[in-house]
């Protein structure tokens, strides 16, 4: 990188004097934040901690913000140092002439490439270990929870509500969902017509209601408390309004819930299809005979 | 064009897009169906009436056969709408007039009955808690009334398609083929706006039935909102 | 700026703008390819992402193809309407236009057939367009073929039309395959590009055609 | 030796457009209106004349065929009223007809017609993108009015998701063009040393596109809209009513303008460059043009495939995204993303483009690190293809690829990261000139650092979970667009007004616009990236009674940003069409080629083809060699590139 010659003004010394002076407020500014960060606002940090993945996913995101902010920092730095200090003045004369500088741009993509790749892998690991993170893994999941899941929801979305079927309670179908603590819990998530998403934001859980496909994702809830469910992929006219509120509860009032409600609902659980893993819009019936009636199973959907 | 000349011409541009504007706003985007009020009577100060009816083809407005509901105001007049308004802390007596052809649901558990006094609807003088949709007489469920915020769910059993009298298109009378479902519920102490809708895919011609109608306010889905006395 | 020394001037600017031209020709017709590759990549895409699926064993349930028949003829249509472009451009070069014209006709005469029973094919399906995942994908290729081919017949068409317009002024130095007339090269640039993208969509004709008449 | 130019015309010959002196009637876009209209009848007709029997239309009332044949015929007679189609049917005789126009008569009307000049185009394209942009924006203002309160509702909840469709698609699909379009067609001629594109007429085309996108997407706004936002999931896409055709076809047309204008834009920098111009040389809006060519050819055509696809669906009632009928609702979201995630990059790499090019002329020194700053570019133009399932994290959709999906978006951070480098590295011991242009650039990087940032968060699959389709990634796609190209677009208008209109816009209204600007963008937008860790999902028309006041606050700095865009705009209109400042040649003291031809700037760009000597960021360098030599005086001075070039 030739550089023709330098004028007076632009000495090496003073170039070194301003690097001290950058780097020496970074790191004071980002040795606070980070420590903000890091242990005041940290424990309050969203999704909270009802359930393993949030928990994971607010540690993810702590990490993440204590390597982003110093990069944050170093940039605000630099720029406003820049704009303090290295301005035209009055008679508007010609900057330093410098087109490259091998140590800084050799620094500058090995600091990113390490930051980048690092972060990838972390947020692989945090994927691996709290089962999935929350998030849908579709109908065969890879990473499932260390202690088998002892309660399965099947989570039916619609135009626009959701419903939730308990398998385990003879199949019935409620409109509200509560949960017991201290429980590995296993959301089957499916759709009867558009695509929906099913996302339980206190528990840190998210999976897209497809039609036709299970979509599973697992949660252990470790704290008592009221989630919010609400519908989070676009679905229609009532998208918005799509959204209804459950509890985790104590694992016996959870019990009393379900055993009464399977009772109550006992006359209608009849009249349900068996349950399944996926219900086919076609094959009930109900439709608005979009397809013609040439639909080789069922009638038109 | 003289600098004068100009400016008028950037004025006068300015004006018209506003002009364009306002009217895109208020003059379409801001058009609504029409809300009915129900307004109690003198001598029973906290319980109002609500009659309503399903068309099969409302036959009114840019859609007219499309399903949809009708509202009667006080003054007994029908509307063509889905927006209603009741007083607060109010028992509301809802009488629907069922005049569609019913069918088969996506989701059986809509045919439960819920969140209305008694825990019971009258289908045509008998009360039931659940409706079965395969029941011998008519054909199935024709509509539901879902009122989410008020845990409400009503099915509203439909009429044979093939019954003398079927009322093809709206608005319809009381000679024509129709069932009658009555129920009551209490319109609660705070004051909101409860968005209700229909659960029967009767979007005919749209996929799974939930197009057209089923996405349109004033036809399958609207608001019932509480209001202060 | 004196006339003289002005057209000494343009002289240069006249060639330059000229070569700049043939070399913008070359780069759009590759470009050309990029732009129908992805075109045709996504259907292809859809094709085997919808097969592997097979949702609910409805991608192609009672094996109804179109008919081979006639999709075996317009794949063989549009691939003879390629050699024949490739071997009278050879004669074009030898300063054998007359040849060129008639090749090139044929060429075009079998690119047309082939778009037409495209068409004529998808009004004579013998299964509903909803009836299976191969039956949607297959009224998605069709029309998305026949455009292209009827639009490359546009492209030929041009070329024919402009063999037979210039052949006066063309004649006395070798013909528009020989001669070093401006417009003589542009001709022969665009028919390079022709050439190389025709040729380019005739062995996408034969994948297609395997994937939706054969596989 | 001058070669006379026979009667045969080579046809798309030298650079010399011929004045348009035939006066008379002309076709322009009224005629093409009208033409577009009657061309819509026809096709509405046809298509109540082929599928008014068919069930699915008697039932729903609703005929997808005739409004898309409607659609078909009504661009196909716009573009015949406007011209366009002229040429190629005359090709169809063997006629070449040579480049000619009407771009130099007097007055506006030369902006209504199809013309051949790239300048002409250039300011067409400038105003027709600003006019969609501001469209747009107040119906995002519209948005914002509904969620001052969680349960009073200004509009019905259709209407609602009809505004927010509109706003996102209107948005989407017409800022790709908001720099290639204005920028990229005016000025890269000029910045090459080149008298002309390669193709006129397929970027003048290009423009007529947009118009007929804009008035077909807004059709659906009283056609009962579309409900699926600007992403289209299928089914709810296939359910919808007839707006939903109107999404698909203008999509699909501004598909087909970014595809021809790519075509001219890779053909006229890979062959049109001056003798001298080496790669090494060509100014950074150039690097961004061709890079973002590149990447729409390459996606833009799956989009197509993928509108297409839905267009069947609706109409002829293939199965295709419907999984009950042997298709999958995931082809959509496949095809879709595979181009939406190389749209998002097209769109801030001419960002990037335009504020590599004015940062070093207000800083005063060469731009640090081209080859990092081009590699930057390119990386990320490459990588864009390689990340879209990272919008499916949560979909169910193969789960084992996303550590795959996650590494690979979040490499993209570091070809941004280069322009970064470049950024800082050339504010390094500047000699800053604070100047409109240069807040603007300055604000870019301050802004898009948020939105790049936000990006390592929204990348990470478990922080994904929770902040997926909530507030916190539309605030991460808002800093990155319009923190960035937007603001790189109104630094640009104020950099470039003395270039194309020979204006020079008041600082001080300037400084007023920047700051209130960018102080009403980043107080919309700073605290959405809270509401979407607080848990309120996008396209929601009732969100969580704790989350109204950060809502109330979002909605009054939206009014305030949306005030001072109508500022920018009545003071730019005021100032162009009346006052008219006028501005010394170069004001920014600028080296680039562009500013060297003076104004106004001949018919061909330049008199005689330059040589270029030195690249256009030799500030800071006393004894550099002028960036071209305007007047090469022998011809074979052209063969030879004189001088010592850096």
């Amino acid at each position: 990188m030739t550089t023709s010659n330098k004028s007076s003004e632009f000495t090496a010394a003073e170039g070194r004097s301003h690097v001290k002076k950058i780097i020496g407020i970074w790191l004071v500014v980002a040795i606070i934040a980070d420590y903000f960060v890091w242990f005041v606002y940290g424990p309050h940090m969203p999704p909270g901690a009802m359930t393993d993945q949030a928990r994971g996913q607010q540690f993810d995101i702590k990490v993440i913000s204590v390597m982003a902010i110093p990069v944050l920092l170093f940039i605000w730095t630099f720029g406003f140092y820049s704009i303090a200090k290295f301005r035209g003045g009055k008679d508007r004369p010609d900057g330093y002439y410098v087109k490259g500088n091998v140590k800084t741009q050799t620094a500058w993509y090995v600091i990113t490439a390490t930051l980048v790749l690092f972060l990838a892998g972390f947020g692989t690991f945090e994927l691996i270990v709290p089962a999935g993170a929350g998030g849908g893994e579709g109908p065969s999941p890879i990473w499932t929870p260390s202690t088998p899941v002892k309660l399965v929801v099947q989570v039916i979305a619609q135009q626009w509500r959701f419903t939730y079927r308990w398998p385990q309670f003879g199949g019935m179908e409620t409109t509200s969902i509560n949960l017991p603590i201290n429980t590995e819990i296993q959301f089957d998530v499916t759709s009867i017509d558009v695509i929906h998403d099913f996302w339980a934001y206190q528990l840190g859980v998210k999976a897209d209601a497809n039609p036709d496909v299970n979509n599973v994702a697992f949660a252990k809830t470790l704290q008592y408390g009221r989630f919010t469910v609400r519908c989070d992929e676009l679905c229609g006219i009532w998208h918005g309004a799509m959204y209804n509120y459950g509890k985790v509860v104590s694992q016996t009032q959870f019990y009393n819930w379900a055993t009464q409600m399977q009772r109550q609902n006992a006359s209608v659980t009849k009249l349900l299809p068996k349950f399944a893993l996926t219900y086919t819009p076609s094959y009930t019936g109900a439709g608005g005979g979009y397809y013609p009636s040439g639909d080789p199973n069922g009638t038109a959907a | 064009m003289s600098k004068g000349a100009r400016a008028g011409a950037v004025l006068v541009s300015f004006a018209v897009g506003i002009a364009l504007i306002l009217y895109g706003i208020f003059g379409y985007l801001r058009s609504s169906p029409a809300v009915v009020s129900a307004v109690p009577s003198a001598s029973q100060p906290n319980s109002v009436n609500l009659i309503m009816q399903v068309d099969g083809a409302v036959g009114v407005g840019p859609h007219p056969n499309w399903v949809g509901y009708w509202v009667q105001d006080a003054s007994g007049v029908w509307h063509q709408t889905t927006l209603v308004k009741v007083p607060v802390n109010t028992n509301v007596h809802v009488t629907v007039y069922e005049y569609d052809s019913g069918g088969a649901l996506r989701n059986a558990v809509w045919s439960q009955v819920a969140g209305v006094q008694g825990g019971t609807v009258t289908l045509n003088g008998t009360s039931l808690r659940v409706i079965n949709p395969s029941l011998t007489t008519g054909n199935g469920i024709a509509h539901t009334i879902v009122v989410p915020g008020l845990g409400i769910q009503v099915p509203l059993y439909g009429v044979g398609a093939s019954a003398k009298n079927f009322c093809a298109t709206g608005p319809c009378n009381t000679s024509e083929a129709h069932t009658v479902t009555k129920f009551s519920f209490f319109s609660g102490n705070q004051t909101h706006k409860y968005r209700w809708q229909c659960f029967v895919p009767c979007g005919l011609g749209y996929l799974n039935g939930n197009g057209g109608p089923m996405t349109t306010l004033g036809y399958m889905g609207g608001f019932i909102e509480v209001v202060g006395k | 700026m004196s006339n003289a020394v002005g057209e000494n001037v343009t002289v240069d600017e006249e060639q330059y703008y000229h070569d700049a031209n043939l070399g913008a020709i070359w780069s759009a017709s590759r470009t050309l390819i990029a732009v129908v590759s992805t075109l045709f990549g996504g259907l292809v895409f859809s094709y085997f992402y919808l097969r592997s699926l097979n949702s609910h064993g409805l991608w192609d349930p009672n094996g109804i193809k179109a008919s081979p028949l006639l999709g075996t003829i317009i794949m063989v249509f549009v691939l003879a309407s390629a050699v024949i472009i490739q071997v009278v451009n050879r004669r074009l070069r030898m300063g054998i236009t007359i040849d060129w014209q008639v090749g090139a006709l044929a060429a075009l005469l079998l690119g047309v057939l082939a778009g037409a029973f495209q068409i004529w094919i998808l009004t004579r399906l013998n299964f509903m367009p909803g009836s299976s995942g191969y039956a949607g994908i297959y009224v998605a290729s069709g029309p998305v073929y026949a455009l292209v081919v009827l639009l490359s017949m546009y492209w030929l068409e041009t070329l024919i039309a402009r063999s037979v317009r210039s052949r006066r002024a063309t004649a006395q130095d070798g013909g528009i395959g020989v001669s070093n007339q401006p417009g003589a090269e542009n001709f022969r640039a665009s028919l390079d590009g022709f050439t190389v993208f025709w040729t380019y969509f005739a062995v996408l004709s034969i994948v297609i055609w395997y994937l939706l008449y054969v596989l | 030796m001058a070669i006379k130019t026979t009667s045969f015309a080579s046809g798309g010959d030298g650079g010399r457009a011929v004045a348009g002196e035939k006066k008379g009637f002309r076709l322009n876009a009224f005629t093409g209106l009208i033409a577009g209209g009657l061309g819509y009848l026809f096709g509405h007709w046809m298509g109540n004349a082929i599928a008014g029997g068919y069930q699915q239309v008697i039932g729903s009332g609703q005929n997808d065929i005739a409004i898309l044949l409607g659609f078909i015929f009504g661009t196909i007679g716009w573009f015949l009223g406007l011209g366009i189609l002229n040429y190629p049917l005359k090709k169809m005789a063997g006629i070449e007809p040579p480049l000619e126009g009407y771009e130099f008569e007097p007055g506006v009307m030369k902006y209504f017609r199809f013309t051949l000049d790239n300048k002409v185009v250039g300011i067409q394209y400038l105003f027709g993108m600003l006019f969609y942009f501001f469209t747009a924006g107040l119906l995002a203002l519209g948005i914002r009015t509904e969620l001052l309160s969680p349960t009073n509702h200004i509009w019905g909840p259709a209407t609602y998701l009809e505004i927010v469709g509109e706003h996102g698609t209107m948005m989407m699909m017409m800022m790709t063009s908001v720099v290639m379009g204005p920028f990229g067609n005016y000025l890269v001629p000029l910045m090459i040393g080149s008298k002309r594109v390669a193709f006129p007429r397929l970027e003048a085309a290009a423009f007529w596109f947009t118009p007929a996108a804009y008035i077909i997407l807004l059709s659906a706004l009283w056609q009962g809209g579309f409900q699926s936002g600007w992403t289209g999931y299928a089914p709810l896409s296939i359910q919808q009513g007839v707006g939903q055709d109107a999404y698909l076809f203008s999509f699909a047309l501004l598909g087909f303008s970014m595809i021809t204008s790519s075509i001219n834009m890779t053909a006229t920098i890979i062959n049109y460059r001056a003798p001298g111009m080496r790669w090494s040389r060509l100014p950074m809006i150039a690097w961004g043009m061709i890079t973002v060519a590149f990447t729409m050819l390459l996606s833009v055509p799956i989009l197509i495939d993928g509108l297409y696809v839905m267009g069947l669906d609706r109409s002829v009632q293939t199965a295709m995204l419907y999984a009950g009928h042997g298709g999958s609702s995931f082809l959509w979201e496949n095809l879709f993303w595979f181009f939406g995630h190389p749209e998002v990059y097209l769109l801030a790499l001419p960002g990037f483009g335009l504020t590599m090019e004015i940062l070093p002329v207000f800083a005063r020194k060469p731009l640090f690190g081209y080859r990092t700053a081009v590699t930057g570019m390119v990386g990320v133009a490459v990588l864009s293809f390689f990340v879209w399932q990272h919008h499916l994290f949560q979909s169910g959709m193969n789960p084992d690829m996303r550590p795959l999906f996650m590494l690979t978006t979040e490499l993209i951070s570091i070809p941004t990261g280069f322009i970064y480098l470049v950024g800082l590295g050339t504010l390094w011991r500047a000699r800053m000139r604070f100047d409109v242009p240069m807040l603007f650039m300055l604000a870019v990087f301050f802004n898009f650092l948020f939105g790049g940032i936000t990006g390592v968060y929204v990348s990470d699959v478990p922080v994904n979970v929770t902040v997926h389709g909530s507030y916190f990634v539309m605030a991460h796609f808002h800093y990155t667009i319009m923190g960035q190209l937007i603001f790189a677009v109104m630094g640009a208008i104020y950099y470039y007004a003395p270039l194309y209109f020979g204006v020079k816009l008041n600082e001080k209204w300037g400084k007023i616009h920047f700051w209130t600007m960018f102080i009403a963008f980043n107080s919309t937008f700073l605290p959405l990236f809270a509401l979407g860790l607080l848990g309120m999902p996008r396209r929601v028309f009732e969100y969580a009674a704790r989350l109204q006041h950060l809502n109330q606050w979002v909605t009054v700095s939206s009014y305030v940003l949306g005030l001072s865009l109508a500022f920018f705009v009545v003071t730019f209109v005021w100032q162009l069409a009346v006052t008219r400042p006028k501005s010394p040649l170069n004001p920014w003291q600028s080296r680039g080629l562009e500013w060297q031809v003076g104004y106004p700037i001949p018919p061909g760009n330049f008199d005689k083809i330059p040589v270029i000597l030195s690249g256009p960021y030799e500030y800071g360098d006393p004894n550099a060699l002028p960036v071209a030599d305007l007047t090469p005086a022998e011809p074979s001075a052209v063969g030879v590139s004189s001088g010592g070039e850096i």
